[in-house]
């Protein structure tokens, strides 16, 4: 078809009207979200608002990861599923929900918990990473994979009455080039000890809370979009900065400057150990690496 | 005047964050008076405020949620006036007046 | 039915069970919510996540107020709706998507827009309510008339990247009672000039911006109903605060300390001029209180 | 000595939010120095600075956008320090050294 004088349809211009006509979106803005593909890896509590409000901006596709099924004790706070579709694939449930939002967007379905031998195949097609997952084993090889491949990462997480945020990677240089924005293991060299780690299970979680934090990295991969991921010629990107939530907090929002890149990161330095290699022969065993978690001293 | 100087005390504030405050019988928030000397007559730091803390404030005996190995335990960030320590340089970094030393366990959950 | 040992439907343990296992919420807690009516009025970008969240946590009632119809530039921020209900009234697509969520939940409709005649009439059966309007107008009817009937009101606005939050009268003492907490009045005395009022029709409006304040007004009518809206043996309230976001600022949340009731506030001191029977009259004339906007000078 | 007193200057920041940075050329954050004394020999306070902002940093012709009636329009409020000028004397608080001023439009979108 010959090609048209207006670069979005008029439908598009409808739907979108009103991120369209501001400064920090804009018709770029809004094209650049249409070419973009973003990876959303869980799609529990985070992910289902962070899926929402990227697909209802007119992302071009959307990746989702998880290997679970919906369950009732979910739906306080996951809140693209429903009642009827307990039993059902987080992917497929998902999918439903998010194509009747905005059928413009492509979802690709990837039901399966992600592990190290996939991990590189199935990022290698998107463009940014949001990690909506919840274990200290899928952050570290979330965050080494978005090393490996140069991808923007958001990440996220939540517990009971508190939330964190960070923007990773971000410009995602080259391992070795101090430029690049930090990873999760130049923040977090060494997994907590397992006794320390709690989950949403065992600790509980208040859905509004998570839902911030899915909603704000929505945000966060919309800022980076619509500057520009990969081109070089977008301003300079934010500092390095973990967003802090504690809903019982007197000032319930704090903002933390984080460092740089670290010389000696296992993931992002010139000495990575880390390697697309040591990734897809299983050596980098995570589960390993973070250890197991004995419930009844969890903190 | 020696004696006065000795007597002299440095207010911070240090507060915990992400399931920390747990070990401090849910207080998350302290407003300290710390000498402004350790025994061996240096000025004191983060790495003194950690021990002051486990040996004064912490209700909970599982120390090894907070310290392993002489230092916080992996998965904790320690930030000093809202920037990583690794900025300021961490337990070597001389406490002043008024500081704010904040704890922030890393989160997991999703 | 003889009445069962356990407060709770086992259903119920499951659906709320990692709300319930927090000490914030709790059994209590849980019980406070199923015995709550809360009127979300405005079913737009603030009141569909505010209104996902709460039929989440397993509000008792949840009755909807908007004179709307869902239109496809809604979508990019409203995830309650979906394409296929494009006309439908917003009121009717969000039950849908809410029931869905939450069979639980009670849901109560109330397909027109807030007027100062029927909002005594609508709001007497509500405990807690959420400002998710976008007009000054109904920002002060609102405000007047939950001090009117004692109600705690949650009031959040956004426009382009930025977004505010305040809980307003509460706790919610009559007027005259120096210790009740503000209300938009104290805030605001007068409305500001009309064309210094943008729309997000006028100004945009980015999705996760005027998401994230609606899913942190959930947030804080869960804090307040938990802790006991009507409650004599509660703790004090917090503090009256205001949360403003700017998304494209370095710190993007901070947290205002707002002034107490203000000793001459038309609404709510013991020199109220804004009564029942002024309200019903029509005597108080919102909009022309407010005055009408020109869009051309809107800034 | 009386010449470097009346040189002295009050550093400050002012910042906008809620849209009212498009009436100062986009910008959110300013820092400015104001003279310690207003022309009347008074200590400047928030009025100074109101009229100040008017005539020196406002680059938009619209000034009924943020001032009306001799004090900031209906709808905005002015935060001192994090806190609602309320608290802290409106217009006539008297500015101190490193003092924030926080200028906020009401929004009304949803
Ligand atoms: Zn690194
Ligand atoms: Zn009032």
């Amino acid at each position: 078809p010959p090609r048209s004088r207006w670069p979005l349809d008029k439908m598009e211009y409808k739907r979108y009207g009103r991120q369209l006509i501001m400064p920090e979106v804009g018709l770029q803005g809004q094209l650049r979200l249409k070419k973009t593909s973003v990876l959303i890896v869980g799609v529990g509590g985070l992910g289902c608002p962070s899926a929402a409000y990227l697909v209802g901006a007119g992302v071009g596709t959307v990746g989702l990861v998880d290997g679970d099924t919906v369950e009732e004790s979910n739906l306080h706070r996951q809140i693209l599923h429903s009642t009827a579709r307990v039993g059902m694939t987080k992917v497929e449930s998902a999918m439903v929900a998010l194509n009747s939002l905005n059928p413009n967007v492509k979802l690709v379905p990837h039901a399966a918990r992600l592990t190290p031998d996939t991990a590189l195949s199935i990022f290698k097609d998107y463009d940014i990473v949001l990690d909506c997952t919840d274990s200290p084993a899928s952050r570290y090889l979330i965050s080494d994979t978005c090393v490996l491949l140069g991808k923007p990462l958001v990440s996220a997480s939540a517990l009971r009455t508190d939330g964190q945020l960070m923007v990773l990677n971000n410009p995602p240089l080259p391992p070795g080039d101090a430029a690049g924005g930090p990873c999760y293991r130049c923040v977090f060299p060494k997994p907590p000890p397992p006794e320390s780690v709690v989950s949403c299970g065992d600790g509980g979680i208040l859905g509004p809370v998570v839902g911030t934090m899915g909603v704000l990295q929505a945000l966060e991969a919309i800022k980076v979009i619509t500057r520009g991921v990969h081109s070089s010629v977008r301003g300079p990107a934010e500092a390095p900065s973990l967003l802090i939530f504690s809903a019982y907090a007197t000032q319930m929002f704090r903002t933390i400057r984080l460092r740089t890149r670290k010389p000696k990161c296992a993931a992002c330095s010139a000495q990575a150990t880390v390697t697309p290699e040591a990734l897809n022969s299983g050596s980098l065993d995570y589960v390993q690496f973070c250890g197991t978690i004995n419930p009844v001293d969890a903190l | 005047m020696a004696d006065q100087k000795d007597a002299e005390t440095i207010p911070i504030t240090v507060e915990f964050s992400g399931g920390l405050e747990m070990l401090f019988a849910n207080e998350r928030k302290l407003s300290l008076s710390l000498p402004t000397k350790d025994k061996e007559g240096n000025h004191v730091n983060v790495a003194y405020l950690i021990d002051y803390l486990c040996e004064k404030e912490m209700k909970d005996p599982r120390r090894d949620l907070f310290v392993l190995d002489g230092s916080v335990r992996p998965g904790i960030l320690v930030l000093i006036n809202e920037a990583d320590w690794e900025l300021e340089g961490e337990d070597k970094y001389e406490l002043q007046k008024g500081d704010n030393i904040l704890f922030v366990s890393t989160l997991h959950g999703g």
